[in-house]
């Protein structure tokens, strides 16, 4: 058995990519870095799911951490799909140029 | 059951009116004059009836009830009943609304059936309000003729409609949910003192409700009717809301809506919170001192003609609030009076004002003048109109005010004076409406025409009203005597407990007794053999 | 019996009223004549047939009355329509019918040629109505109804030539200055309410002197608010400014209601309520004052005005200073006596003036005017005896008589003091001034405009009926030293208090020489000043500190100015800064409030997801933190 | 056992098969009205089956799920709004450009999304509930994908949905870390015996809330919702605005319930503020605006607000008074946009309040059902919009909470100006611009007035006659 790293050392690994990708969200312009970003976050998620699990010696928090994997590669199609007509309407990736609708 | 056929009949008569209105322009006009003729011939036989029982033996405070269960879960019913101040403003909502159907007879052109729907509406709501003894219905119809005057002054309005519908509806919307707030604050104080849960009216009026809260909890009752009345810094509604409605609009606004604000406070914040109301009687006195002169400063300055009017409004209804709050039976009695007489003659000034409009298409003081010589008769009835409101002996009016200030004079020496004064005013704003208007060098050389038969009917009854109201006002003095007693009883022993409780003693166990007894009082005893 | 017929007095003008009112435009000229001068005749024939039932057989309590219905019963409060004859009552209910009914005869010619001759009588007739209702109340509460009654008439005759925006100024003027007095009165109803829970006029009279004392605050401040509606009814200081205005409504309007009865009713309140005045020195002195004051300045007014309706309206104010005055010495007899007297010789002062003017084409100013003396002869004479009367010519005029008595008391009575007598004696002098000038300059002289108009039959004989009144009414009471004849005092002290003389006073000879002598001089210097030297006059005029106290007596002593700077300017100034309500800029200042608040929030909204997520992540960080803090 | 289970499930189960069995009828080539009628069918049957699994007391399927009365009201009320918004969306689509076939299986997907999220009791049943809502949302918010507001709402969207769901995961995970367990009850249970809240669940609990308020869209969350309102194809923000928002609410009334967040002063802290903020800036961003579809998104940000305050109290009358204006709200705003579909035309959406002049002067019966609506929405009395916020008014005065109760009032005082604004535009005189009726499909049409005008009934019905409601909510009530 390997030595178990101590949670709250995982934790913070966690929270540290988790506030990672919130920054790479909020700094980045263009979409596809900003969904990059995104999976960042929720794979942040999943190490704590699975670092809690462990913690209580539980599967539950790798079952969470598989739907989530599911979840984000869901995600990512349709994201991916959205992208490819932004850039056939827009001949751009900018999200600052996606400003039509405001007020 | 009258009761809730006068409503069903108003508000069906809308719905008919309404649909009728899709095929036929001159349907609506005779579906509605049927309709509110009906209801007040159905009033004014009851009334008539009910004034031989008055004269001959001691009255009963209440006439008729009608009960039936709406929420249940909530203790909310539908409950109607009406004593004689009911009864009275009743007999006035419909009177106006006959005048209402036909002053706009020929003035609305457009959209008819959609417009008797409103009128009528509002109608229903406001004779609801007049029949409610139950707090959440009251609140229910408090709200329900909002929405058809939004209507009637948004849509049937003058230029500047909008912004006066907006305003009006705001206000009293704003006002109204404060009400709400302390209903539902009485509804809670007393359902978890007696358990008993409900928004019946002749119960709570036995609640015990702290001190304090009973004063914060008046105040909620008293934004709204405040509002409603209106009284001095909360006014500012009334002129544009009067000025832009259509004159039926008008008409009722100042006759009818008004009047629930006033009707409130009797029936609401006096009975249900008379301790709080001791409190804050001084203060409110001043409001309705300051009502009176700035409403008549105000409406001496103006140049709108509707706009004058609506401001004597505010001048005369300041009275109310003197009135009201002086708690003895003269000043009382002058209040009813006031609520009646200042229907019937501002209401008139509108409907005259409303025929000026549609002859010479103007509201602007400074464009009229020297009309007396085409319009005699017109000018004849501004004239005792603009004397009714600056209360000449012999009309209505004089003995509204005059009952008012005598009963006042009792409650605060000063400020009556202060009051009294505002009847200077009164015959300063009113004659120069006169000179405005009639008197002068004719400005207009087009030829105009004199009343028609139609507004020679609807201005002869007006004019007959308010001078029977003050040669021989005993009919409605006695038709609310015993309201109006059981109030003032309310008074007499609170004067007391309002005493103790102003220096923050305890208060004694005796006159509380007598409170509670003489709220219960209040109660209808045995309703159940008057009820028809 | 004759209670019942009481009610018919004011029910004919009252027919006549609602009849002129509803069908007056389909009326022929004739038969509006017919019913507005009729039923005011018909009111005087009942009058006289009543009042000679009256005086031959006066009832036990010296009063009839007549109970029509209940107002209204409020609580305690139970006013009736009650009407209520006594014997000051009959003189002025006499007063108004009979000379009421001359007037209407008069303008049955007079106003032959105005177009809206319904309109007059009807308002004539109201007028009527409500002077006779004022008279006859058996409480002050119908008394106020007619109080503001002919109030309401007065303005509507005062504009009664509406055309004319100055008219309807002077008209409004008279009844918001009157509507003063009137809310002062309104006060002093609800004090007299309260303390002895009626406002019927006997009972108050009969409670009084058991239930105040002589000289208390509260019966001071009843007596002076109840003044202070007498003096805005009968322009007597400080609210006098609004009758020489009031000349702009038609002559005979001004003979009936700003000469004869209306401006009189202060008179009759005080009269009435002589009980309250009497318990307090303080009100019959201040109303003592006032009467004085008010008659000089107006004395020296009339002095000075060109018009000729407008001197006869300074010389109503002056002489009803006089009343005042008497009233104040406690006189009440001597004053209710001047009142009729100069009800005659006032009213034909006024219709003789109209007819004048009328003549000569609607020319008010008396230094146009001259010569008329042989062109009309007829309104010569007449106006001669009226003059003589208002100067109170000795002997042979009524006003002589009246007048003497006023002068008399203010030395004799006990209230009396040299004072007030000597202004009363100056006063005289005064009118006589005044008197002659307008005389002189009517009727001597030159002729400058032609006479247009001759008076009818239907306007002289009521003048002669009026002059013969005025020369010899005043022979119904005759002072002691010369003839002493007292029917008209016997009369009213059924209901008036006898005038209390210091002791010991003699001499009233020379008093009455010495008011002799004081009416002569007044006639010979106006005869001088304007008759034989008017260069003189002129040059006079001219002079520096007279043109100035010429001017400042011309505009009436400067109170229309005063008021206008204290009064009018600032309320009209507050109105028209507020005209747009500053109560509502508040509100409207919340709705830009919201407005703005809307604007700073949709900025928020800018459509940029990276700023969203920013508010995102905001308010996490906001959410977490309150966790932290809290 | 295992049948009782099936029962429980069947509306699910339906609602998961009936968009398998759309997809095979879309490759069976079928026309539009085909589909629109079998998933109207489809829907039908999945309400009907609630009666079915209503016979059921509380049935739990460990450790995920639990059909019990509540979740039973909250499905019911999900598939009424998605069979509401099915019937609306044939004539929306029938002329747009796009196929509209596939959109009737993400109808379905999302509609079971919601539906799991009503049914849950575990974190896993709640994320995946809310994932398969969301991500059937991307899908039908871009549908029409050649419109550039329908693809930059769906980017917009789903940038933001992922990120919210990435808080709510961490903070699931957070609160997993601390309690042991996924849950609501067991969690619940570790803290029963605490007084205040460990900082670690407290994080957790915080971050979980931002992504429950992401999608309630409530202050400071409620960014996107405007453009997503306004970008989005008219049904499916009808549908965001009902369906996705009752889901999510109803989850956060079970997990508060059994977790008894209302013992925690800092936790109800959080939501008043939330609540009362979201009431104010929600009214007051609507109140110049010109957009309809705009306005009622800022409206829904309120109504949501008042929706939290309703819940504060945490007593009976406060759920009975949630579920309450739950339905009211749902049956209201599903009206509002019926009226804007019907009023919407090829090219635009009819969300220029510009376009709604004089319309009772054309359509009378529409701007009637349109004013009743927004009548509802601003709480006028003789709607049920009335008795809804009469019910949160009492339930908080009850509880003494006076400022929340205050704040309402005020909040729903500036709501009114906007209300009455687009009403008073149909009111005002003649003129207009498109709204022109759909000649096209009379039938849908008819169909669809029909449907509005029963809400309108029913919104009158339960504001003159809330008895009737009121009984059938405290019955579902939780617990």
């Amino acid at each position: 058995m390997n030595t178990p790293i101590a949670i709250e050392i995982v934790m913070l690994l966690a929270g540290l990519l988790f506030v990672l990708g919130i920054v790479g969200v909020i700094i980045r312009k263009n979409i596809i870095f900003m969904l990059l970003s995104v999976e960042i976050m929720l794979n942040a998620a999943g190490l704590a799911f699975i670092a809690a699990g462990s913690r209580w010696a539980q599967p539950d928090g790798q079952v969470m951490f598989i739907f989530i994997l599911a979840m984000a590669a869901a995600e990512v199609s349709v994201g991916l799909a959205l992208i490819l007509r932004i850039y056939h309407q827009h001949r751009s990736l900018d999200i600052d140029k996606l400003k039509e609708m405001k007020g | 059951m009258i009761l809730v056929y006068l409503i069903g009949l108003l508000m069906g008569g809308g719905v008919l009116a309404l649909l009728m209105g899709q095929w036929n322009n001159s349907l609506p006009k005779w579906i509605a004059l049927c309709t509110v003729s009906t209801g007040f011939i159905l009033l004014l036989s009851f009334w008539i009836d009910q004034s031989r029982i008055m004269n001959t033996l001691l009255p009963e405070t209440w006439m008729m009830e009608y009960r039936h269960d709406w929420i249940s879960t909530f203790g909310i019913s539908f409950h109607l009943a009406i004593d004689g101040l009911s009864l009275l403003l009743l007999v006035l909502t419909f009177f106006l609304g006959i005048l209402a159907v036909l002053c706009s007879w020929k003035e609305v052109k457009e959209r008819i059936g959609f417009y008797h729907f409103n009128l009528l509406w509002i109608l229903a709501g406001i004779s609801g309000v007049f029949m409610a003894m139950d707090l959440f219905l009251f609140y229910f119809f408090w709200e329900v003729m909002l929405i058809p005057m939004y209507f009637l002054i948004g849509i049937w309005g003058s230029e500047n409609r909008e912004y006066a519908a907006y305003k009006f509806f705001i206000f009293t919307q704003a006002s109204g949910l404060l009400m709400l707030l302390a209903i539902l604050g009485i509804y809670f104080i007393h359902g978890s003192n007696t358990g008993n849960y409900t928004f019946n009216y002749f119960e709570l009026l036995g609640s015990d409700i702290a001190p304090n809260v009973a004063f914060w909890l008046m105040l909620g009752f008293m934004v709204a009717f405040v509002v409603k009345l209106p009284i001095v810094p909360f006014h500012s509604w009334l002129p544009d809301a009067h000025s832009e409605a259509p004159t039926a609009g008008s008409l009722i606004l100042a006759g009818l809506l008004l009047k629930t604000g006033a009707y409130g406070i009797l029936r609401f914040v006096l009975p249900l919170f008379p301790g709080a109301a001791q409190l804050v009687a001084p203060w409110a006195m001043l409001l309705g001192v300051i009502g009176i002169i700035y409403g008549a400063i105000l409406a001496y300055s103006q140049t709108d003609l509707k706009r004058l009017i609506a401001y004597t409004s505010v001048s005369h209804m300041g009275f109310i609030m003197l009135g009201i709050f002086a708690f003895n039976e003269l000043a009382l009695q002058g209040v009813v009076m006031q609520l009646v007489t200042h229907a019937i003659s501002t209401g008139a000034l509108f409907i005259m004002a409303g025929m000026l409009k549609e002859r010479l298409h103007t509201r602007d003081l400074r464009l009229m003048g020297g009309l007396w010589t085409q319009m005699p008769q017109m000018g004849a009835s501004a004239i005792l109109l603009a004397m009714a409101s600056l209360g000449l002996p012999g009309l209505g009016n004089f003995i509204a005010e005059f009952l008012i200030l005598l009963g006042a004079f009792k409650a605060n020496v000063w400020l009556t004076i202060l009051a009294t004064c505002g009847l200077i005013f009164s015959a300063i704003y009113s004659l120069r409406l006169i000179q405005q208007v009639f008197l002068g060098a004719s400005k207009n050389l087009d030829p105009i025409q004199d009343f028609s038969w139609r507004e020679i009917t609807l201005m002869a009854s007006l004019l007959l009203s308010i001078i029977w109201l003050g040669l021989y006002p005993q009919p409605v003095i006695n038709t609310v005597r015993p309201t109006i007693k059981k109030l003032e009883e309310l008074f007499l022993i609170e004067k007391e407990y309002g005493h103790i409780l102003i220096n923050n003693k305890r208060i004694d166990s005796l006159p509380e007794k007598n409170v509670r007894q003489v709220k219960t009082e209040l109660v209808p005893s045995n309703t159940h053999s008057y009820v028809r | 019996m004759m209670d019942h017929l009481l009610w018919l007095i004011p029910a004919f003008p009252l027919v006549g009223f609602i009849l002129l009112a509803l069908w007056g435009k389909h009326l022929s000229r004739f038969w509006t004549a017919i019913i507005g001068a009729g039923s005011v005749s018909l009111s005087a024939i009942l009058t006289l047939f009543i009042g000679l039932n009256f005086l031959s057989s006066t009832p036990a309590d010296g009063h009839y009355s007549q109970t029509l219905w209940t107002w209204f019963e409020v609580a305690t409060f139970i006013p009736k329509i009650t009407l209520y004859l006594d014997a000051l009552s009959l003189v002025f209910v006499f007063v108004i019918t009979f000379i009421g009914a001359l007037i209407h005869i008069y303008s049955v010619a007079f106003m032959a040629a105005d177009k809206d001759y319904a309109r007059f009588f009807a308002c004539m007739n109201l007028f009527v109505v409500s002077m006779l209702l004022l008279v006859l109340a058996d409480n002050l509460l119908l008394l106020y109804l007619g109080w503001e009654g002919v109030g309401l008439c007065s303005y509507l005759l005062i504009g009664f030539w509406y055309e004319n925006p100055s008219n309807g100024y002077a008209a409004r003027k008279a009844f918001i200055i009157t509507r003063i007095g009137d809310t002062a009165m309104a006060i002093g109803l609800f004090v007299l309410f309260y303390q002895f829970g009626t406002l019927s006029i006997p009972d108050i009279l009969a409670l009084t002197p058991t239930t105040w004392h002589e000289g208390a605050t509260i019966t001071t401040v009843t007596a002076l608010l109840l003044l202070a509606g007498g003096v805005g009814k009968s322009a007597q200081l400080p609210l006098q400014t609004w009758l020489p205005d009031a000349m702009a409504g038609p002559s005979p309007v001004s003979a009936l209601i700003h000469a004869a009865t209306m401006v009189t009713a202060g008179v009759y309140l005080v009269a009435r309520m002589h009980v309250i005045f009497q318990l307090s020195p303080i009100a019959q002195m201040v109303v003592a004052g006032i009467g004085a004051a008010t008659l000089l300045i107006a004395g020296f007014s009339a002095l000075t005005q060109y018009d000729i309706k407008r001197v006869l309206a300074y010389s109503t104010i002056s002489q009803i200073g006089y009343m005042f005055l008497a009233l104040g010495l406690g006189a009440w007899t001597a004053a209710i006596f001047h009142f009729m007297i100069h009800a005659f010789f006032k009213a034909l002062l006024f219709l003789a003036a109209g007819a004048v003017i009328e003549a000569l084409n609607h020319e008010h100013n008396m230094f146009r005017m001259g010569g008329l003396k042989s062109k009309l002869p007829v309104i010569f004479w007449t106006f001669l005896v009226g003059s003589a009367s208002l100067a109170a010519l000795p002997i042979i005029s009524a006003g002589f008589y009246s007048k003497d008595q006023i002068l008399w008391y203010a030395w004799a009575s006990e209230h009396g003091n040299t004072t007030l007598w000597l202004i009363a004696l100056f006063g005289a002098f005064l009118t006589a001034v005044y008197t002659t000038r307008m005389l002189l300059l009517t009727f001597w002289g030159d002729a400058k405009t032609a006479v247009s108009h001759y008076p009818s039959k239907l306007m002289t004989i009521p003048l002669a009926i009026l002059a013969f009144f005025s020369l010899f009414a005043g022979f119904i009471e005759l002072p002691h030293n010369f003839g002493h004849l007292t029917l008209f005092s016997d009369l009213l002290h059924q209901v008036l208090p006898e005038t209390i003389l210091k002791a010991g006073i003699h001499g009233e000879l020379l008093f009455q020489l010495l008011a002799m002598l004081v009416t002569f001089g007044g006639i010979y210097m106006a005869y001088i000043l304007w008759y034989r030297k008017p260069q003189l006059t002129e040059k006079l005029k001219q002079s520096a500190p007279l043109i100035h106290l010429y001017r400042f007596w011309f505009s009436g002593w400067g109170f229309d100015q005063v008021y206008q700077v204290l009064l009018v300017k600032p309320v009209v100034f507050i109105a028209s800064i507020n005209k747009n309500d500053v109560i509502d800029k508040f509100y409207q200042g919340i709705a830009i409030l919201m407005v703005r608040l809307n604007r700073a929030l949709s900025f928020t909204q800018s459509g940029s997801l990276r700023w969203y997520i920013i508010g995102l992540v905001v308010g996490a960080i906001l959410i977490l933190s309150i966790q932290v803090i809290l | 056992m295992l049948g009782n289970n099936f029962i429980a499930l069947s509306p699910l189960l339906l609602l998961a098969g009936s968009s398998v069995l759309i997809m095979l009828l879309i490759a069976l080539k079928l026309s539009h009205r085909t589909i629109q009628f079998a998933s109207l069918f489809l829907f039908v049957l999945a309400f009907s089956s609630l009666f079915y699994a209503h016979d059921l007391f509380s049935h739990p399927i460990e450790p995920l799920l639990i059909v019990d009365r509540f979740s039973l009201f909250i499905m019911g009320l999900i598939i009424f709004s998605g069979l509401i918004v099915n019937i609306l969306s044939y004539i929306y689509f029938e002329e747009k450009e796009e196929s509209p076939k596939e959109y009737y299986v993400l109808l379905f997907l999302c509609t079971l999304g919601a539906c799991v999220l009503a049914v849950s009791k575990h974190f896993i049943s709640l994320f995946l509930g809310l994932e398969i809502l969301t991500v059937g949302l991307y899908g039908l918010i871009a549908y029409l994908r050649a419109r550039h507001y329908n693809i930059e709402a769906g980017i917009k969207y789903l940038i933001l949905a992922a990120f919210s769901s990435a808080f709510l995961l961490f903070g699931m995970a957070l609160i997993y870390l601390q309690t042991g367990s996924m849950e609501f009850l067991t969690i619940g249970q570790s803290l029963h015996s605490l007084t205040s809240l460990p900082p670690l669940f407290l994080t957790g609990l915080g971050l979980m809330l931002v992504g429950i308020g992401f999608k309630l869209a409530v202050v400071p969350f409620h960014m996107w919702t405007a453009d997503i309102y306004q970008g989005a194809p008219t049904p499916v923000t009808g549908f965001i605005a009902t369906v996705s928002k009752g889901g999510v609410l109803a989850v956060l009334l079970r997990f508060f319930i059994e977790i008894d967040g209302f013992r925690f002063k800092t936790l109800m802290l959080i939501l008043i503020s939330i609540a009362v903020v979201s009431m104010i800036i929600g009214n007051l961003l609507a109140l110049q605006q010109k957009n309809v579809k705009r306005i009622l998104a800022y409206s829904s940000i309120a109504h949501l607000g008042y929706l939290l305050v309703a819940l504060i109290p945490g007593s009976t009358m406060s759920l009975q008074s949630v579920c309450f204006y739950l339905v009211v709200y749902v049956i209201t705003i599903l009206t509002a946009f019926g009226i804007l579909i019907i009023l919407s035309t090829k090219e635009n959406d009819a969300d220029d309040i510009e376009s709604y002049k004089g319309l009772f002067w054309k359509h009378p019966l529409l701007a009637c059902i349109f004013s009743v609506a927004l009548l509802s929405l601003a709480g006028i009395p003789l709607t049920a919009g009335f008795v809804g916020k009469f019910l949160i008014l009492a339930a908080n005065l009850q509880a003494g909470f006076w400022l929340t109760a205050f704040v309402l009032v005020i909040s729903s005082v500036i709501g009114l100006y906007y209300y009455l604004r687009i009403i008073s535009k149909m009111f005002s005189g003649r003129g207009g611009v498109l709204l022109k009726e759909k000649r096209a499909y009379p039938i849908f049409y008819l169909i669809s007035v029909i449907v509005l005008l029963t809400l309108t009934l029913f919104i009158i019905l339960f504001g003159t006659y809330p008895s009737g409601l009121m009984y059938f909510v405290a019955y579902f009530q939780f617990k």
